[in-house]
């Protein structure tokens, strides 16, 4: 099993029967497949509706339905559809139940980075400031590190997408709650060691008491 | 009152210098053939208010490739290399919005708000220069409604007064740039009689509508 | 003809083709009465639809189809329902091009008072304050007095709906436009004479160069 | 998640002392079974949120006769005479707000904005007690949102799931209260099976609702 699906298969894990939740695009889109079959799950697509499905055969796509990165998907049965003020009520309202977003940096302090590398990349936010203030719960899923660089920081060095909004991250390593007295290991692959962790992560690391076995 | 015109008619509003509201999410929802009539017009130094930029041949993006847009009010333009291209060499001046902001500016626009506060890009950069408000004990930003001249408009169906029904993702923006323009565009995949559209279903009323272009 | 039917048929003659329009209840609803025939007016109605029609035979009324006085109507065909904040974005937001309200008073500048008189009558706003805000014109229409006393003050003395947002007074002795200078009648029903307006009339009333006859 | 329960089930979570939105506009589009609970269930104290206060014999109004009301935030009460009475002898407190701005209130309370700037009532007694803020050489009031404990919506049908569609005027509020309260309950004249109301005519989307009740 590769990074990407250990994390993606635990991030399902979190999700709830009746939870609504948005997916970023990338990383994030692979929990789709890793839904329990006895849960209820509806994604939300921030360009405008609810019940969000998997991507249509070839041949078989809609021109009036896409997702928020402009590819086409499907819609479930009992899906809505509304205007875009309409959609970021819905987020902003708190009426999402999770979003799951990948990062560039998060820190102690629940700060998320994801944005734009100043001088390099500058896509726009999109919809990603508005899901991270709103969504009742901000999982970040990423891998641990990137080019064998921590992203898990004591302090984020690039632009903020939001301050103080990630309440956990998930990487192939392991599983972390951002408190309020930092950033606490709850469970660990169990192919690497508290230190193999410790050595890549910049911010400091608090192991929980009952640090678990990372269910995948 | 006819409102029914032909693409050469309505594309006559438009010049060079106007502030124009475009609906659509990365091209699905948008006046495709009004890009193109644009593209052929040249009508230049446009500020464009959109979700997003497009991709290069395809929406919105299509008026930034022929350097049509002087101004982009947006939030996201990921998708099309070349507005950074123009960030770089200052041909474009680039405002980025987190898209529920946009969205709330538009309606407050166009719904006779003087603003609306959200929490939305607190302690980021989005903050500089706006007015923070603190409301019982949580800080909100200020932010102030945006209108324009023109706003180009992609519907799935209007009846012959301007009643619109867009279909499923294709509604994102339209609705709502239909209500914060001086003048509304409409550009209908399909026109049908008034009563067709069951005033139940109806999305936006036909009051927003100036201008109807079967396309 | 009674002053009603004057004021109504008066008040008719300033809508133009393609207006979108909101009456009052009481007498401001006459108005639909003597709409022209060569043109095409919609009525807005601040429940939630633009597209009033007038009111149903007995027995075919529908239960789920009321004015904003809670009394059964019609709906034309074109008509179009939206929620309470879509239906005062419309008001607010300046997409209805006129109101048509009674008042209590109104004064030099415009001010208008019409919903309530402290310890008497406390009925609520409803949406009067936002169409009065909103609407890009509006235009009052009522009897010149009540009990003998003018309506036309020279400052209101009951509480505003709105400050300074009067465009035209419409009554039975004549039509009153309120500008920067003060209120000036600009036509009089030939019944009475200038110094009959001027006597009911707390106002200052400016006579215009140009007066003219009523239209009714 | 099974979403359908009885009346009195539903009504179960409504308790004295509680914030409750109720739908409606002079009656049309109330849930009238759920006032009819109310009344029999007697729960006292309520503070209730309403376009109006009905009339002595329909909607609102009979929750006011029947004294279960201590405090109203609407903004009319001229067709119910009872409520006049209940605030000369102080036993209901009415906040009186302009309609467009309540509506306004209450979507800001469910869609998570801090508050909307509204030119209405500025130069009134309605600007009482409220921030006044200047832009652009307008003044506008800070309305603040306005959230409940329980909204009770009046649906014309709704799906299984709880996707919901309002006939005519029927809608007004109702659309409005189901985003702004932690729990959300439909009375629907019909429930049908997912589906069969398509996506881009459903009102309020499912993921607002909590329990839906066949009235």
């Amino acid at each position: 099993m590769n990074a990407k699906e250990i994390i993606a298969r635990r991030v399902a894990k979190e999700l709830k029967d009746g939870d609504v939740i948005n997916l970023g695009i990338g990383l994030p889109t692979m929990v789709a497949n890793y839904i329990p079959e006895d849960i209820d799950v509806l994604f939300q697509s921030e360009n405008g509706f609810v019940g969000l499905g998997p991507a249509p055969e070839i041949g078989h796509e809609d021109k009036d339905l896409v997702n928020a990165g402009g590819q086409p998907v499907t819609a479930v049965l009992g899906a809505a559809f509304f205007d875009s003020a309409v959609s970021f009520g819905i987020i902003r309202g708190g009426h999402v139940s999770a979003t799951v977003l990948g990062a560039l940096q998060v820190d102690e302090k629940g700060n998320l980075a994801n944005w734009m590398v100043p001088g390099k990349m500058v896509p726009g936010m999109g919809g990603a400031m508005d899901l991270v203030v709103g969504a009742k719960k901000v999982i970040i899923s990423m891998t641990h590190t990137a080019k064998g660089k921590s992203k898990i920081l004591k302090k984020c060095t690039l632009p903020l997408t939001a301050a103080g909004q990630v309440n956990m991250i998930v990487t192939e390593m392991g599983v972390m709650e951002v408190t309020d007295a930092g950033i606490v290991l709850t469970e660990m692959n169990p192919e690497f060691s508290v230190e193999d962790i410790k050595k890549v992560t910049e911010a400091e690391l608090i192991i929980a008491d009952d640090l678990k076995k990372m269910e995948i | 009152m006819n409102k029914i015109v032909t693409l050469e008619m309505a594309m006559e509003h438009i010049k060079d210098g106007m502030t124009v509201m475009i609906g659509g999410f990365m091209a699905c929802g948008t006046p495709e053939k009004f890009m193109d009539a644009l593209v052929e017009k040249g009508v230049k130094d446009l500020t464009v208010i959109a979700n997003d930029a497009g991709f290069p041949d395809r929406g919105i993006g299509k008026l930034v490739v022929n350097k049509q847009v002087k101004r982009l009010v947006t939030s996201h333009v990921g998708l099309n290399p070349e507005v950074g291209k123009q960030m770089n060499t200052g041909e474009i001046d680039c405002e980025l919005i987190p898209q529920g902001t946009l969205a709330e500016r538009i309606r407050a626009g166009g719904n006779g708000l003087g603003g609306i506060l959200t929490p939305t890009g607190v302690g980021t950069i989005v903050e500089e220069g706006k007015q923070k408000i603190e409301l019982d004990g949580k800080v909100y930003l200020l932010e102030k409604p945006l209108r324009a001249d023109i706003a180009l408009v992609g519907a799935t169906i209007s009846d012959k007064k301007g009643n619109l029904y867009y279909n499923k993702a294709t509604r994102n923006f339209n609705p709502l740039i239909a209500t914060a323009a001086d003048l509304v565009i409409i550009g209908a995949e399909k026109i049908v009689e008034v009563g067709e559209i069951d005033g139940n279903d109806v999305m936006t009323p036909a009051l927003f509508v100036d201008y109807i272009v079967e396309v």
